[in-house]
């Protein structure tokens, strides 16, 4: 059996009901700890002080922020060529916590960077692309919120995603053009090296990224779950009316 | 020039609509579609055309040779009648001659904006762009509404002289009669069960 | 094809909104911007590369919905898609039309409206070239985006949401390369990726927008 | 409480919107799971589908 059963929607709606329950337990789990253990735990930094702290929901959103959109764009290219309901189904479910990942990013890189630029919103490039990220973002859930036809807003949104990440990606570099930059460069992972995170960081962040990448997999699981039950709602009511 | 259509399916908004259609048109034959208003002629047609994929089957005629004319039948009210004629003709590549015009008793209107023509003045004009693109295979939904008996008359000399007897094809979709000694298909028996499969919601169900 | 340019821009100028609407606004716009921001000449100065392709952007997403909009109510778009030309082809077209009708009445007139906001004289060149490189891909872009929403009641609006985010590349390298011209720098590497910009547009785009409006149609 | 000094009011807002956003995505999405549950068990008992 191809893997492509598995995201036929009852056998999907079959394996992701077990599931779902233990990525809950698991991903609240390691969020608590690792908020509460960077939180309480851990050093202030010699520079920057306590505002490190920040460091521990920031870097985590802003990863699952970018990679929910690659995630939706994977997705939408799974339904434009194998017609896979699921597929597209889950993108329509990423995006809404895609969108809530960059907000919190937005907030919190632009609040981590407020005693260094001494304003609450700097117009660094990274913070730029994550707000044009945003607007993609928004762009998308309001292409799906205007068509009725389930089959007309899948086609149409995967070809605005498709065209949207590439766009996405010409913005990243030219908000860098545009403006050179003072975001602290990317600290977790220079060449792999960890010593531009102290030691004592480096474990809490790991762990509070894991925990953030399970809770986008609960949601979106969760999500998508949901979306599948209203298009059987919907495709019940359709042949009832019909018959 | 042939028409050929197997076992085909159509759907309309992800719903099955129609199942198991097959018929064959040789050159000069015409086909009329009869049905109770929803049974799918619309879809059908707009299927054969290639407006929209079919769910299931075939249909098979001369690339490029189909054109389809529906209620919208795609007047420019800006521009007046040759204009919008001459577009068409160029479109397809063609020359705008006067037989099109003559055909649908237009030439008095020649120069007439489309806006200020009549409805049945405007379906004619509609109409004529038939007459003007050379197609082989035509698909027509309802085309003699708002015309008045002259003007469906002369519609149907068209389709006779003009077009089937210089081996054309047309699957017409009406409910009065044309005049034309053409089969008649009734789509009723070729609706689609309420749970037949197919659907682009069928994975859901 | 070009029938179909010919006919397209004979709409546009029977019509007569085509060519005034944009330019009209693209006008009030900067009319607009000095009592925003004060008279203030040295301030001017230094916004008006920016307003000036902002104002031009806006003009230019004004008229999007009408692209294809119009075909699609009294059907003229179903009878070319069953016609001889490939859909990338109508939409390439579309874009051209909207193109002529806005794009460039805007390129020829921001000089003048340039005065307004006080442009410094070397800009001049800068602010044509710019606007004349990235101008075709608002258009094309927004061709795109009136494939995605053609059809959809209060698809304006949506269009809008849609397009602007696309928008961002084009407007930072067009508006670069003004200021830079205006400070006497070399502009042409901000010049030269709004051509890339623009080549990448019209390479990618017809074929998504041909899809959407497949989608549409059916 | 760890001892956050002048930096506290950035670091309790950055905290204080995070976790407010994630309750707040959380709460939608299981909120509109339970409504769709509720929708479809409604439509299979009318349709005779379980």
């Amino acid at each position: 059996m191809s893997i492509w059963e598995y995201a036929n929607p009852k056998k999907f709606m079959g394996w992701t009901r077990p599931v779902l329950p233990w990525l809950w337990a698991l991903a609240v789990a390691c969020i608590v700890t690792a908020l509460v253990w960077g939180f309480f735990f851990t050093p202030d930094d010699y520079k920057q002080g306590s505002t490190v702290k920040i460091i521990y929901i920031h870097v985590p959103s802003a990863m699952i922020a970018i990679n929910a959109w690659f995630m939706m764009l994977i997705t939408s290219l799974v339904w434009i060529v194998r017609r896979h309901h699921v597929s597209v189904l889950a993108a329509k479910a990423a995006a809404p916590v895609g969108a809530a990942m960059t907000v919190i990013a937005l907030f919190t890189g632009a609040v981590w960077g407020e005693p260094m630029w001494g304003t609450w919103w700097a117009w660094d490039p990274r913070l730029t692309s994550f707000l044009v990220l945003f607007l993609f973002y928004l762009g998308y859930m309001a292409l799906w919120a205007a068509i009725e036809d389930a089959d007309t807003a899948a086609d149409l949104t995967s070809v605005l995603c498709l065209v949207g990440s590439v766009f996405a990606v010409l913005s990243r570099y030219a908000a860098i053009f545009w403006n050179q930059g003072l975001h602290q460069g990317s600290s977790v992972f220079r060449a792999g090296r960890p010593d531009s995170v102290a030691e004592v960081f480096y474990l809490p962040l790991m762990l509070s990224i894991a925990g953030f990448i399970l809770l986008f997999l609960a949601l979106v699981l969760m999500r998508t779950r949901t979306e599948i039950r209203l298009r059987r709602a919907s495709a019940l009511e359709a042949r009832m009316r019909s018959a | 020039m042939h028409l050929a259509v197997t076992d085909l399916a159509c759907a309309r908004g992800g719903l099955p609509v129609l199942t198991g259609v097959s018929f064959r048109l040789e050159a000069g034959q015409a086909l009329i579609l009869r049905g109770p208003n929803g049974v799918g002629k619309t879809t059908l047609l707009r299927t054969l055309a290639g407006l929209q994929p079919a769910m299931a089957g075939e249909v098979d005629f001369p690339a490029d040779e189909g054109a389809y004319a529906s209620h919208a039948d795609g007047v420019k009210l800006t521009l007046s009648v040759t204009e919008n004629l001459a577009f068409w003709a160029a479109v397809h590549g063609r020359q705008l001659d006067d037989a099109a015009l003559a055909a649908f008793d237009l030439t008095g209107l020649r120069d007439r904006m489309a806006g200020t023509l009549s409805a049945g003045q405007k379906r004619r004009l509609g109409l004529a762009r038939l007459a003007v693109i050379g197609r082989k295979v035509l698909f027509l939904d309802e085309p003699t509404v708002s015309l008045d008996r002259a003007a469906v008359g002369l519609f149907a000399d068209f389709l006779r002289d003009q077009h089937l007897a210089q081996g054309g094809i047309a699957v017409i979709a009406t409910h009065i009669d044309l005049g034309l000694e053409a089969p008649e298909l009734d789509l009723t028996p070729y609706r689609a069960a309420p749970d037949a499969a197919g659907g682009s919601d069928e994975a859901f169900l | 094809m070009i029938a179909l340019l010919i006919r397209d821009l004979r709409l546009a100028i029977r019509a007569g909104g085509g060519f005034g609407l944009g330019l009209a606004f693209f006008l009030i716009v900067i009319v607009l911007v000095p009592f925003g921001v004060g008279p203030e000449r040295a301030v001017l100065t230094r916004i008006a590369p920016g307003m000036l392709w902002v104002a031009a952007l806006l003009a230019a997403l004004l008229s999007l919905d009408r692209i294809f909009a119009l075909d699609h109510e009294d059907g003229s778009l179903a009878l070319l898609a069953t016609a001889p030309l490939p859909l990338e082809g109508v939409v390439l077209v579309k874009a051209a039309a909207h193109w002529l009708t806005t794009g460039l009445p805007l390129t020829l007139a921001a000089p003048v409206l340039g005065i307004l906001l006080n442009l410094s004289p070397e800009a001049t060149p800068w602010l044509l070239a710019s606007l004349g490189l990235g101008t075709p891909a608002l258009s094309m872009i927004g061709a795109f985006g009136a494939a995605l929403t053609v059809g959809l009641r209060r698809g304006g609006l949506l269009l809008s949401l849609l397009v602007l985010p696309l928008y961002v590349p084009t407007l930072i390298f067009g508006a670069e390369a003004v200021r830079r011209g205006a400070e006497g720098l070399t502009a042409l590497p901000s010049l030269a990726l709004v051509g890339g910009v623009t080549a990448g547009c019209f390479a990618l785009l017809p074929f998504a927008a041909a899809a959407a409006l497949r989608v549409n149609l059916r | 409480m760890p001892q956050l000094g002048k930096y506290a009011p950035e670091v309790l807002s950055a905290y204080a919107v995070c976790i407010a956003v994630l309750v707040v995505l959380v709460a939608a999405s299981w909120w509109r799971a339970r409504q769709s549950a509720a929708r479809l068990e409604r439509v299979e008992k009318e349709t005779g589908r379980g």
